[in-house]
């Protein structure tokens, strides 16, 4: 293991001082905690918590901040955080008119949220939440935990943001967020293992020359295993699988996500991008009608990336996209 | 009855048990999930012997109750409101009842209403429900834990991140079945469960 | 190579497609160039255009916006584009106020722009430039090429563009240009060597447990390799470094980058930051008045990172580093 | 003299040779620069390839000026505009003399004042000031073509990439004195030059 380090189990408590530090005049770590929550004057408005284990950045700290969430909650590397952690953000983020949480779904993060929204509510705040779901890869279905949270949640974290700024009650939050993550599609692949400083050694292992369809965020083994091909029959794969899952005519509108998974150069997210944009826009006549393309839903040092879509249904989530921000990573 | 002195001799016994078994937890949960398990038991236990160290109980209620909301708080992932529940859930059967059985059970039930998960799921319930089931018919033996743990091997996950994996997590053992395989053997090397 | 592209010869020209397909809101691509060009209403300020090698994503393009670049000028990886080139980014940036260069030392570079400008001058657009040198990992003397231009060109970026949004001169600029370039600082480490896609292999060999130190942005070799240290003894071998280049007082007042080479994951530069804001706040007594953490200043997929110190001799500086801007990577 | 056929057969054979040795030229820039010099060149001949063969000459200063600007346009990098320039500098020579000695010594002189350069600084510019110095004196020969190249071995770099590594430059063959030793030998193939 190769890395910039001090000792593996500090990675987490110094990635959050050094974060903290160098973006003071929009986040402030919470004493004695693992919370990273946004400067800002309470005026209100429905707070917004995300949050998961690391290993993830920019997400979720980066996305604390004006227009997007009021705290988020950091557990060890890949680890949820726990209850007692999410209790101390949800409290940053209550302004009086209740708090909505953005969970990943994943059975660690569900059960430490739920636990927390349990122990919020003994201290009478009102608390609501999304279990965000896009990862395609995963075969949905009501007798498992079902499909995983993935980078599409940087585009709930965006939407709901700017719900919230704009005023939008803990009601309208939910609503808002049950429909955006409807038309949430991701997938991803990888062309090599993440290293968690803790374990000392990758997740999984690949060959010189293969690549792996449907991987997680955690390092997650996916669905397929197979030699490395060019870019535009990568994004073939991907759109064919989103394709049959989110389903699409000619003239939808879209917002995409090219993410990179954290060793990815933007230089090949581009090359990506421009393969996905051939097959979505010229072949499909598809509308993109907002378009992010770098890191923002890591796996540590993975190299690969993930697409994401998001079917915009509704004409006010564009502008949600596009409303203005105060954040390290958008 | 077993006496509150052997509860403590067990747990503590479990709380160094983990550790050693670190590695080996953390390869099993490499192989079907994240491979964390035994770090997170660890960062776990190692937090619940520190507080019982500085603590002494004159009930069981007050134990259990420790114990649950330090794995609730320091563990985190799936397994620590899982193991938080099962003894938050054993700290309010204690009130009540001293019957380790009474309250191994309660700590089933916590774990399922948590988890919303039934035995065959591949999960740390699969040790945990024969095992009560067996405690319930005096039938309890060192065996059952072993034939319980190796029965998940063969088990499709349906539940946690294994269920991912599908029918690949065929042919692995389950993480959380071995850490509660660990937890029943101290309890019962200590004489808290009789064989 | 394990490389998310398609043909080695195609990545720069497909990669721009991308990145200005998704951008389009900001930039451009020129038509048969490879010139990125900012939308934007012109109206009589200085125009500044940078560029240089491509391989160096977000740079130079990500930087070309309202408040930073007019244009930037994108080689093949690693090799200084034309003339020809550069004169289109020239012509695309001038609104009639003249046109002003910021180029990287690099022989290449200073001679392919300065052709440029010449062939600029014969079409009547005044143009003016500096040559950044900012890498103290280069010895400097007037009998050699001196240092090269590392990631402290991002901060020239910012705060030239930040003036001429302001409105300054280019005698204005040049002068401001010189100030900025005598007071900037930067020394980088490697942890793995890039790979240009064309020549297919690394640039140099690392071993499993080495770093090398003084690398530059090109997989250039640096001055020392060792074995690999802890983040707070890589950061004090930066910041001794600095202080003998740039001397400094208790209470001085510096902006400060953090650099990733582009596979160095978010994680390892904030711990890393964290290091550094130990000794140099905590130990030094500076004042760290403004702080970028991120990958500014790539090198393909190099994994590693530098840092950059900029001496806040002028209080202006800090409001050209702050001023909003409209552009894809700052 | 040489003829305007003699030059064109010449430069073509140089727009063979460069991409024979494209990999060569790459590994020597990759021991002291960034590895480009083989790639950056073949770019470049193979547009002066494509120029020449739909164009016909009979002026040599017109020959000399499209090999130049298609140079300058097409091999970027530092030697795209050291190129470039010996070649624009031979074709404003070209309009008063078809010396060959004095077109090279003009080519010699573009590089010098492109590059701010002088001999000793291991750059191609140590095999063009020597060569043109043994041209003055009629003395021109393959052996001092190869010896020119050879003594950029032990010098060092104190101008372009390669002076990054200071001492550790030397023992390394410098690439573009290489590409500019291929071009010699191919003028003295054609008979441009003479031995
Ligand atoms: N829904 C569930 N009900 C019961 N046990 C579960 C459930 N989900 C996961 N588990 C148990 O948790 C174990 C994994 O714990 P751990 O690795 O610490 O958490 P994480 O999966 O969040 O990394 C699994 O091996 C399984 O026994
Ligand atoms: N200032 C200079 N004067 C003359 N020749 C130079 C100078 N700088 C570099 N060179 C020549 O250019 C060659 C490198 O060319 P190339 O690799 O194509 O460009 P780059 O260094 O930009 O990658 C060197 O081997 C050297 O011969
Ligand atoms: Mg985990
Ligand atoms: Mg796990
Ligand atoms: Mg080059
Ligand atoms: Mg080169």
């Amino acid at each position: 293991m190769k890395k910039i380090i001090n000792q593996p189990d500090q990675v987490v408590d110094q990635m959050l001082d050094g974060l903290s530090f160098a973006y003071d005049s929009i986040v402030m770590r919470l004493p004695q905690t693992t919370v990273i929550a946004r400067k800002y004057q309470k005026n209100g408005k429905v707070g917004l918590v995300s949050g998961g284990g690391s290993g993830h950045e920019p997400s979720h700290a980066g996305f604390v901040g004006r227009g997007m969430l009021s705290a988020a909650v950091c557990g060890q590397v890949f680890t949820s955080p726990t209850p007692d952690q999410i209790l101390e953000g949800i409290k940053a983020a209550d302004e009086g008119a209740g708090v909505f949480l953005i969970i990943k779904n994943y059975t660690g993060d569900v059960l430490n949220f739920e636990m927390a929204k349990d122990l919020a509510e003994l201290e009478d705040i009102t608390v609501d939440f999304i279990v965000v779901d896009d990862d395609i890869a995963v075969e949905d279905s009501t007798f498992t935990t079902g499909r995983r949270g993935v980078a599409g949640t940087v585009f709930m974290h965006k939407i709901l943001g700017s719900a919230a700024e704009a005023g939008a009650s803990l009601e309208e939050i939910k609503r808002l967020a049950n429909q955006v993550n409807e038309q949430l599609f991701s997938i991803g692949l990888a062309l090599s293992p993440a290293t968690n400083p803790e374990v000392g050694k990758p997740g999984f292992e690949l060959g010189d020359k293969e690549i792996e369809f449907g991987i997680g965020i955690h390092g997650e083994p996916g669905y397929r295993r197979e030699a490395l091909q060019p870019s535009h029959e990568l994004a073939e794969e991907f759109v064919t699988k989103l394709k049959k899952e989110a389903g699409w005519q000619a003239g939808d509108r879209l917002a995409l996500l090219v993410n990179g998974m954290g060793a990815t150069p933007l230089m090949e997210q581009f090359v990506f991008m421009n393969d996905v944009k051939q097959l979505l826009v010229d072949q499909e006549q598809l509308e993109l009608s907002f378009i992010k393309v770098g890191d923002y839903m890591t796996a540590i040092d993975m190299a690969g990336l993930s697409l994401t879509l998001l079917k915009l249904t509704d004409e006010r989530w564009l502008d949600h996209l596009n409303s203005a921000v105060d954040v390290i990573g958008w | 009855m077993a006496t509150i002195e052997q509860w403590l001799e067990a747990l503590l016994h479990f709380c160094e048990e983990i550790p050693q078994h670190k590695d080996q937890l953390n390869q099993l949960d490499s192989a079907i999930g994240d491979g964390d398990h035994g770090s997170n038991m660890t960062r776990g236990v190692q937090a619940v012997k520190d507080k019982l160290d500085t603590s002494s109980y004159s009930e069981l209620t007050d134990l259990f109750k420790d114990i649950g909301m330090t794995l609730v708080s320091k563990v985190g992932g799936a397994s620590g409101p899982l193991y938080g529940s099962a003894f938050i859930s054993m700290a309010k059967t204690a009130t009540e009842s001293s019957d380790p059985t009474a309250l191994m059970a309660a700590g089933l039930e916590g774990i399922k209403k948590r988890g919303r998960a039934e035995p065959g799921e591949k999960t740390m319930i699969d040790v945990w429900q024969p095992l009560v089931d067996k405690l319930h018919a005096g039938q309890l033996t060192q065996e059952a834990v072993s034939e319980a743990f190796q029965n998940t091997k063969e088990m499709k996950a349906s539940k946690g991140r294994a269920s991912y994996l599908g029918d690949r997590s065929i042919g692995h053992l389950d993480p959380g079945a071995q850490s509660s395989a660990y937890l029943f053997d101290c309890l019962m090397k200590a004489g808290v469960l009789n064989e």
